[in-house]
């Protein structure tokens, strides 16, 4: 078997990956952390407003209208559940084919995932006209008759789908979570410290015994997850591919917006961890750049993946000979004798998500920590604007021409995108601060993966 | 909404005047406004209310996020709110009064509407309408389906007119204006009708006294002003943006007899319109429109339109051949038909006369001259002879009032007498004599005014202060006039400018009578008690006459003008029309069916050879022209603060909320402006800035600019919208001219954005629009739509009972719009405003598509009502996650708007794009007393909730309820939908499909029948029938096999 | 809360000495002793004779009750307790009512799969005793609880010095 | 192991508490027929008019004073015009009576307080129902012995569909029957 370099770096003892890991989380937080902090909430804050006045005001702030029904929110809405489907990606799919390098990044991947569904999560609640009634999307024994749901409606399956993704996702990751809580409630100097963790990890002692239920479950939580995260964004996707907009009612979705989804997911961790590793340099021999290099093998497997799709949507549309289906991707492409009024965000989409990752066919590229953070970057404003043409394009040239029209972007719509970074960040921020990054438990076996003396497990 | 609410006495014949009787002398005014039980009872906190009430405009709104302490306070209500919403299930609700009437008037039942034959006059146009009207509230107006001359058919405006009875700018109460000597400043106080009536009177006594009005058709009325003129030794002179005075001279000069004939074009085979709007905003367009497609139903014999356009007209739009030409030409086109007729061809009686060669020789070969296809127009002039007696040439309108209109007119009399049209299609003697206004009066007035010969002024329903070029130097000269006093209902130009302001009830409260045409008379009367303290325009004239105790018997012997009424119909209609009836039948029956009379017979008149004497080839003119035009939504401007009229786009530009110059597409090139780049129009000195809309298919030589825009006092809707471009036209030699007037351009480096509500203009060859030429069609039949194969996996739901269904006939919609505006006021469809429009929020239920097929250059349009499709596979109904969208088991898409969350999923989803969402709360913004005019029977939508044509199910449910009642089955044609009533075309027919005998059903089975998209297979219930035009040509621009559905 | 059991326990520094206990223990005929270690050690399961967890049946259990509770939602709330004619379709659409059966059986089956760990391992635990602080860390430990079989403490202690353990420590209770 | 018992049992609690709470939320007033409508609801009015005088002791019909409710979707409040058909005679001392008279002669009205109230968007036509041969009672229960009126049925949405589902009704369960 082919000698793989070793998953960590730097002669580490069990004590030294304790130490290492529960720094962050005992020791009192730095400058640049504080100033991070300080502007994501901000931000936050920002985005409270801003979602106040769309509550208050209606949707109309919004640059949505007729015929462009649904805008910023739902793109963005989809954007970030992309985004959060890495997590379970990492920590379900690579553990069951006994990916072991996945154990350094799992737990901040998770953890990204279960901020990026909540961050996603709230958009489809606030985009209704009336979101106070929100709660009707659940079938509910009521007083109507009682009435109940349309179960044929995606949004419906979305409202079911997502739910029990941000569930499971958030179980998944606390589950992973709970013998780190224990390490850290043992290394606890202050009673505070150590009740708060204390009850976190909920009295984990870590006999044999509890380790084999725990690792049974382990595995179980991850076969359900695989099929799972696959379905939310297949799921995502029928809110799309069930409706019969021409560029929207397309079989290849599931797996493109699947695709995407990884496509996104990867960049994401690539952003945060580039990051991490600054903020926390000792994290640098657990995350190591081989972690690095793989995961943009990956970005640019799946990039190529998408790029297939943009392709193939063409084709089929040309081969379907439906003629609402041809000009809508003409339209998109610009080609000239359509409005193209969107062709600039479409060819902003294939730069960003079918170009730039060929870079890392080059393995410098892959190995160097700049370069894979702006490509990352661009990966995920690329990934903004395939759901922005999606959604945008598809319905303002639609079937009659009489009801073509654009969409009417207004400051509130680059208010929503830019404010929900901020909730998400402050999120990630608290959990760097207040939780292991890097899982302890999950770490230690791997210890010598890659080792001289013996090829590990 | 508890109807039980309404509390007001309902205004009824006797106890009106028992009430009136009692008041004397303070007659019709009496305080008693009945808006509410508090203001009724002159309660002050409602004073309070009262004056802080309009404060909010719905189209003024600015982006409610601007002021941030305001956007606070409503983020907390709203949390509140949603607290509350949360918790709703669980509190009791506030407590709600009941307050029943103290005397049950016997003709309200609540909640069940009546309806009251009256008749909507707009200046040129006297249509017999019905009021509904609900716990004696006006609500809806609808077509006189019996009327003999407008048969049931309205316009746009006609429906508008609703609103202006609740509009919250109208004067509530006579007004004094204290002015300086310059009259430069304006000082507007209260006072009482009897210090006015009291001072005016005395001013009478002092003589010269002018009555400035508009066109009065009311007999009464008239009678009258003749009479308050002989008691003051008062002049009547009448006018009106439209005066129809070229009509006149040229039937004068003609025929000899001054007045605008009738015409039948109903009884034409084949049509041709110099520049006369007749389908859109000429003279009578409801009832032309009502006759015109009466000859295009049956293919048969379907008549042909011919039209020479120099706006892009919606007759233009509506004809089978169009030819664009500029306003200098419309002349030489009349005579070169003329010429190719008698002198190339040789016939009609003056072929052998030697002067009426000599005058038409100088119009030898206009066709060339003008660049008109030479076959075509020698076809045009042969069709015209085929069909002699059954042909039909008119002109007229603002576009023909060049210098040379009455010349034009005498042609076109011309043309009609030789191919033997008079007493045919154009009758003298049915024609409306009523329409009197004159231009050459008012100027000739104008010069006494300035010479101070008038003393007193009373001007009545005319606004010269806005509607006449201040060339004709109108304002200087009211000036000049001791004591000027007005009848407007508001605080408009005119009122800056009088002493006085007696506002007049508003047309709907008031009663009054209108001669329609010769012969046939029909009643106005009110639906409503007036709401506020204004008196009519008659009575005011007969309590001055009263008070000065001058004038003849009949004027002071009444106390109220519907006495006056009354006793006139006695002595003067009732004799002539009474055909041995008892006086009291004949009157109950006028009121009933709202008219009396028919339009009486006429033969042929022999035509005045010398007359064509006076046209003389006038040289030809290059360079720009200006066209001035009015619209179907605005017309002369006189109704410009009603929203929906703004709201409704113009049905060929598609643009609202504003007026704009019309360039053609070369032109545009050749100025290198764009749609929206702002331009000024100089024309002799007189500037204006308007922004460009590209109009295909206008002369390259013609800048056409809509009138009725740019009023300055109108109201808080209509002022400052647009340019006011009656300020164009200009005085040369004692008349005035609009249109064919030398113009200069110059590009002005400004853009300002027009609210366009339909943009895309191109079919992209997808059959939508199915359109073939007559004689494809008779070679093709169905073929001309191209049908796909459908299928589906599964058998569907079937439909016991009733299905309902909806067909348009495209090829009678001529794209009036009357519908739209019909709509908006059954279902209370909110107006957005122009900002939110160019948003693409206007949330018109029923909208008219409007496509251009051809060329660029010359394109023919065609229309296409588009309301929701009712869907069987409603793609809408699917994609609702909480079933706020359904269907119902008679085939209704039914929308449930206190269900909805407002996903919007359904408006992406639905191919037709018909929904239309609550992007705000509208509702908030409509201002009181606006609220009065909302239809009960419909449930106002808040925010966040979508909302769509719903086949009018309130109306479904009322006829079927009234069947139930009587316990009778329901027929066919008991449901009439709110458009299907408007139009006057009877493009739209609703019913039951279930019933094959139903008129829907049938239409459903024709071969020119077929469903918008019908390969996408959502089972609409709505069918078209494909659009025919007879050119004469074969394969029109789009022929389905070709490129329907495919390319 | 009520005391735990009393008993004995070695700490050991490495992974593969604490096995060599484990394996010793047993075959010395202890069954109720346990190991403790800050993560899970692969053989530990023989080592101290560890049943396969029985977890995995309450998965598929819970998984078929949620998938036929989300076919039965959807059939009895669309077809049974009051059909609605929702865009033609078939009041029972079966293929559009899968995505739901399908989350809804995942929900059930992860959500129930927790639970039983939580019971499995009586979580959650009010501040269990702790034998040391490292062991969550780099340290291990096999426990001997004084209800086992042949509990000795001289004995034990022994055993475990021999086969290495760092710390031999009496425990009141855990 | 018993020595986990306590321990389990704490986790049950804390999950049975969870799931009281749960399916309070989601059920919502669903276990109370009735709660959070305005079933019993019986408001004081301002002249105290007893049904079961006028129907059950003068077997007054209710469609002498509610004369419209056969041919509106409204049944009507009588006009003070009604009243005063009897009462310009009958109990003229009475000091409601006189409170009633007072008002019918200064052309003013009752301010009677509704009781039976549905949202807008609820469109009840009672003519409808009356052809059907629904009679008063369905709905207002034994309106003829109330003294003071009051909301007999929750008038909630299901409480309608419950009697439009009966096959024996064969009554339209349209949502545009009441929703437009």
């Amino acid at each position: 078997m082919i000698k793989r370099n070793q998953l960590i770096i730097g002669n580490k003892s069990f004590k030294d990956i304790t130490d290492d890991i529960c720094a962050p989380v005992e020791r009192f937080p730095s400058k640049g952390w504080v100033g991070l902090f300080l502007g994501a909430k901000t931000l936050l804050i920002f985005y409270i407003f801003v979602l106040g006045m769309v509550l208050a005001n209606g949707m109309g702030l919004l640059g949505v209208n007729h015929p462009v029904a649904w805008g910023t929110m739902i793109i963005t809405f989809v954007f970030w559940i992309g985004i959060g489907h890495a997590g379970t990606l990492i920590s379900a799919i690579l553990f069951l084919f006994r990916q072991k390098w996945r154990t350094s990044v799992a737990r901040t991947a998770e953890a990204m995932t279960v901020f990026a569904v909540m961050t996603a999560g709230l958009f489809p609640l606030l985009h209704t006209g009336r979101p106070w009634l929100d709660f009707w999307l659940f079938p509910y024994p009521n007083q109507r008759g009682p009435l109940w749901v349309n179960f044929r409606s995606p949004l419906l399956w979305d409202v079911f789908a997502v739910s029990t993704y941000a569930t499971v996702s958030m179980v998944f990751w606390y589950i992973g979570l709970v013998p780190d809580f224990a390490t850290i409630k043992d290394r606890a100097k202050n009673k505070v410290r150590r009740m708060v963790y204390g009850a976190l990890s909920l009295g984990w002692k870590g006999t044999a015994r509890n380790w084999s239920h725990y690792e049974m479950l382990y595995l179980l939580l991850a076969g359900l997850s695989a099929p799972l995260v696959l379905s939310v964004h297949t799921i995502v996707s029928f809110d799309f591919s069930v409706a019969g907009l021409p560029g929207w009612h397309t079989t290849i979705f599931p797996p493109y917006f699947v695709a995407g989804a990884i496509f996104s997911g990867f960049a994401m961790v690539i952003t945060l961890m580039t990051l991490v590793r600054i903020g926390f340099p000792q994290f640098k021999d657990y995350i190591t750049i081989d972690h690095m290099e793989v995961m943009n093998k990956i970005i640019m497997t799946t990039g190529m993946m998408v790029g297939y799709a943009y392709a193939s949507e063409f084709f089929v549309a040309w081969y379907s000979g439906n003629p609402y289906e041809r000009y809508a991707f003409l339209n998109r492409a610009g080609v000239p004798g359509t409005s193209g009024d969107y062709a600039w965000s479409y060819w902003i989409m294939v730069t960003c998500n079918v170009i730039i990752p060929q870079l890392f066919w080059f393995k410098w590229a892959r190995r160097n920590i700049p370069t894979m953070f702006i490509v990352s970057i661009f990966v995920n404003i690329g990934m903004w604007f395939e759901r922005f043409v999606i959604t945008v394009t598809s319905l303002h040239n639609d079937f009659l021409p009489s009801n073509w029209g654009n969409y009417a972007w207004s400051f509130w719509d680059g208010a929503v995108l830019f404010g929900s970074f901020g909730m998400f960040l402050t999120l990630f921020l608290l959990y760097l601060r207040l939780v292991p990054a890097i899982s302890i438990a999950e770490i230690k076996p791997v210890l010598d993966v890659g080792k001289d003396k013996k090829g590990g497990h | 909404m508890s109807d039980t609410h309404s509390h007001h006495d309902h205004d009824h014949d006797e106890q009106e005047l028992a009430a009136k009787k009692a008041a004397r002398p303070k007659i019709e005014h009496d305080n008693k406004f009945w808006l509410s039980l508090d203001q009724y009872q002159q309660n002050p906190e409602f004073k309070k209310l009262a004056e802080t009430e309009f404060l909010s405009s719905p189209l003024k709104e600015e982006d409610d996020s601007a002021n941030e302490g305001w956007a606070r306070r409503e983020f907390l209500k709203l949390m509140g709110a949603s607290l509350a919403m949360a918790t709703a299930g669980c509190i009791r609700r506030p407590v709600e009064k009941i307050i029943p009437y103290n005397k049950q008037p016997e003709e309200v039942v609540l909640g069940v509407p009546n309806f009251y034959t009256t008749t909507y006059f707009d200046g040129s146009e006297a249509i017999g309408v019905l009021v509904k009207t609900r716990e004696g509230r006006p609500l809806k107006i609808e077509g006189n389906p019996s009327h003999p001359i407008s048969q049931g058919g309205t316009t746009a405006r006609a429906q508008a007119s609703l609103l202006g009875l609740y509009d919250p700018d109208r004067l509530r109460a006579p007004k004094k204006n204290l002015f300086n000597e310059k009259r430069s400043n304006k000082d507007g106080i209260g006072i009482s009708w009897d210090d006015m009536d009291k001072n005016i009177s005395e001013q009478l006594k002092k003589g010269a006294v002018v009555v400035l009005t508009g066109a009065l058709t009311s007999p009464a009325t008239r009678s009258v002003v003749s009479e308050f003129g002989q008691a003051f030794g008062a002049e009547h002179v009448a006018w009106e943006p439209f005066t129809h005075e070229e009509i006149r001279e040229g039937q004068k000069s003609c025929y000899g007899d001054d007045l605008v004939p009738g015409y039948r074009f109903d009884r034409a085979q084949m049509i041709v319109s110099l520049d006369a709007d007749f389908l859109g905003a000429w003279l009578t367009p409801a009832t032309f429109t009502k006759q015109f497609s009466k000859t295009r139903k049956d293919l048969g014999k379907m008549s042909r339109l011919v039209m020479f356009d120099s706006s892009y007209s919606l007759t233009g739009a509506n004809a089978d051949i169009r030819v664009r030409i500029k306003p200098s030409q419309q002349l030489d086109v009349a005579m070169g038909l003329a010429h190719e007729i008698v002198v190339n061809k040789g016939r009609s009686s003056y072929a052998g006369n030697s002067n009426a060669k000599s005058v038409l020789s100088a119009f030898a070969g206009t066709a060339k001259k003008l660049g008109i296809e030479e076959e075509l127009f020698k076809r045009i002039a042969d069709d015209l002879w085929e069909n002699k007696g059954q042909s039909l040439v008119v002109a007229g309108g603002l576009q023909t009032l060049t210098a040379d209109a009455v010349e034009l007119q005498i042609a076109v009399n011309f043309l009609n007498s030789i191919l033997e049209n008079d007493g045919k299609t154009v009758e003298g003697r049915s024609g409306n004599s009523s329409l009197k206004s004159s231009n050459k009066e008012l100027l000739a007035l104008i010069k006494n005014m300035e010479q101070g010969k008038v003393k007193t002024l009373i001007i009545h329903r005319t606004n010269p202060m806005y509607a006449l070029s201040s060339s004709a130097g109108f304002a200087e000269a009211i000036k000049k006039v001791e004591m000027v006093i007005t009848t407007s209902e508001r605080d408009d130009e005119v009122a800056q400018a009088a002493h006085y302001v007696a506002p007049d009830n508003h047309p709907m409260e008031t009663w009054s009578d209108a001669e329609v045409t010769a012969g046939v008379f029909g009643l106005q009367q009110p639906t409503i008690r007036p709401m506020y303290d204004t008196r009519s325009f008659q009575l005011s004239l007969m309590t001055w006459a009263f008070l000065a105790n001058k004038g003849p018997k009949r004027l002071l012997a009444y106390e109220t003008f519907f006495d006056y009424l009354k006793n006139y119909w006695k002595e003067e209609i009732h004799p002539k029309q009474g055909r041995g009836q008892s006086f009291d039948d004949f009157w109950n029956q006028a009121l009933q069916e709202g008219f009396v009379g028919e339009s009486v017979n006429s033969s042929a008149r022999s035509f005045r050879a010398e007359a064509l004497n006076q046209v003389k080839k006038s040289k030809d003119k290059t360079g720009y022209e200006l066209v001035l035009y009015p619209t179907i939504q605005l017309g002369d401007g006189s109704n410009n603060n009603i929203a929906w009229l703004h709201e409704l786009p113009d049905p060929v530009t598609k643009v609202c909320w504003d007026n704009y110059v019309c360039v053609s597409l070369a032109t545009s090139q050749k100025l290198k402006i764009k749609n929206g780049s702002v331009v000024q129009l100089t024309v002799n000195n007189k500037k204006i800035d308007l922004p460009v809309h590209i109009q295909p298919g206008l002369h390259d030589e013609v800048l056409a600019v809509a009138i009725g825009y740019g009023r300055t006092h109108v109201g808080r809707v209509g002022n400052g919208v647009g340019q006011n471009s009656y300020e164009l036209a200009s005085v040369s030699n004692g008349n005035l001219v609009y249109s064919g007037q030398e113009t200069q351009v110059t590009v002005l480096n400004k853009t300002y954005k027009l609210a366009q509500t339909q943009e895309h203009h191109s079919m992209e060859g997808r059959q939508i629009v199915v359109e073939a030429t007559l004689k494809d069609y008779e070679k093709k039949k169905e073929h001309i739509i191209h049908r796909h194969p459908i299928w589906s996996i599964w058998s569907g739901h079937a439909y016991n009972g009733n299905k309902w269904a909806m067909a348009v006939d495209l090829n009678s919609c001529t794209g009036c719009s009357a519908c739209v505006v019909a709509c908006q006021a059954e279902n209370n469809i909110p107006v957005v405003g122009k900002k939110y429009v160019m948003q693409g929020r206007e949330m018109h239920w029923i909208r008219i598509d409007r496509y251009y097929t051809g060329t660029p250059e010359n394109p023919s349009a065609v229309f296409q009502p588009l309301m929701c499709q009712h869907c069987d596979n409603a793609p809408c109904e699917t994609v609702c996650p909480v079933l706020a969208t359904v269907h119902t088991d008679d085939g209704l898409n039914a929308m449930v708007y206190n269900r909805c969350v407002g996903t919007r999923y359904c408006s992406n989803n639905c191919p037709y794009k018909v929904r239309r969402f609550n992007w705000f709360n509208y509702v908030k913004k409509i201002e009181k007393p606006l609220h009065l005019a909302l239809n009960p029977e419909v449930t106002v939508r808040m925010r966040g909730v979508m909302e769509k044509c719903t086949f009018c199910v309130q109306r479904i449910k009322e006829a079927k309820n009234e069947a139930r009642i009587d316990s009778r089955p329901l027929k066919d044609g008991d449901i009439k939908t709110a458009c299907q009533t408007a139009c006057p075309a009877e493009a739209i027919v609703f019913g039951d499909m279930n019933d094959s005998e139903s008129r829907v059903s049938k239409m459903f089975k024709h071969e020119r029948s077929y469903a918008l998209l019908e390969e996408w297979n959502a089972a609409p219930s709505v069918r078209y029938l494909a659009k025919i035009r007879n050119n004469g040509k074969e394969s029109a621009s789009s022929d389905p096999e070709s490129k329907g559905g495919h390319s | 809360m009520a005391r735990g059991i009393g008993g004995i326990a070695a700490i050991f520094l490495e992974e593969h000495a604490v096995l060599e206990a484990a394996r010793k223990t047993k075959s010395e005929g202890f069954t109720k002793f346990d190991a403790i270690s800050p993560y899970p050690i692969h053989g530990m399961e023989e080592a101290c004779d560890i049943k396969r967890s029985w977890i995995p049946y309450v998965t598929f259990v819970t998984g078929t009750i949620g998938l036929v509770s989300g076919l039965l939602l959807t059939w009895w709330t669309s077809a049974v307790s009051w059909p609605i004619n929702v865009g033609g379709k078939p009041f029972f659409s079966l293929p559009a009512f899968i995505p739901i059966i399908f989350e809804l059986t995942i929900l059930f089956a992860a959500l129930s799969s927790v639970g039983a760990l939580f019971y499995a391992c009586g979580l959650p635990k009010i501040d269990p005793p702790v034998i040391d602080p490292d062991l969550t860390s780099h340290k291990f430990a096999i426990f001997v609880p004084e209800n086992d079989t042949g509990y000795d403490v001289a004995k034990l202690e022994r055993m475990f010095k021999d086969l290495g353990a760092v710390e031999v420590k009496k425990v009141a209770e855990y | 192991m018993q020595h986990r018992h306590d321990v389990r049992n704490f986790g049950g609690m804390v999950f049975i508490i969870l799931f009281a709470a749960f399916s309070v939320l989601t059920t919502g007033c669903k276990f109370q027929p009735g709660w959070g409508y305005n079933k019993g609801y019986s408001p004081e009015q301002p002249i105290p008019f007893d049904h079961s005088i006028h129907v059950s002791k003068h077997n007054i019909q209710c469609q002498y004073c509610h004369n419209q409710v056969e041919r509106s979707t409204h049944s009507n409040i009588p006009a003070l015009s009604t009243c005063m058909n009897c009462h310009m005679q009958v109990k003229t001392d009475s000091p409601h009576i006189q409170k009633l008279r007072d008002a019918y002669d200064k052309g003013a009205s009752v301010e009677w307080v509704k009781v039976h109230m549905l949202p807008d968007f609820v469109r009840f036509n009672h003519a409808a129902h009356l052809k059907k041969g629904v009679n008063c009672q369905t709905c207002h229960g034994a309106i003829e012995t109330m003294s003071r009126v009051t909301q007999n049925a929750d008038l909630s949405m299901g409480w309608c569909i419950n009697c439009h589902r009966q096959p024996e009704n064969n009554a339209p369960l349209n949502c545009t029957t009441c929703h437009y």
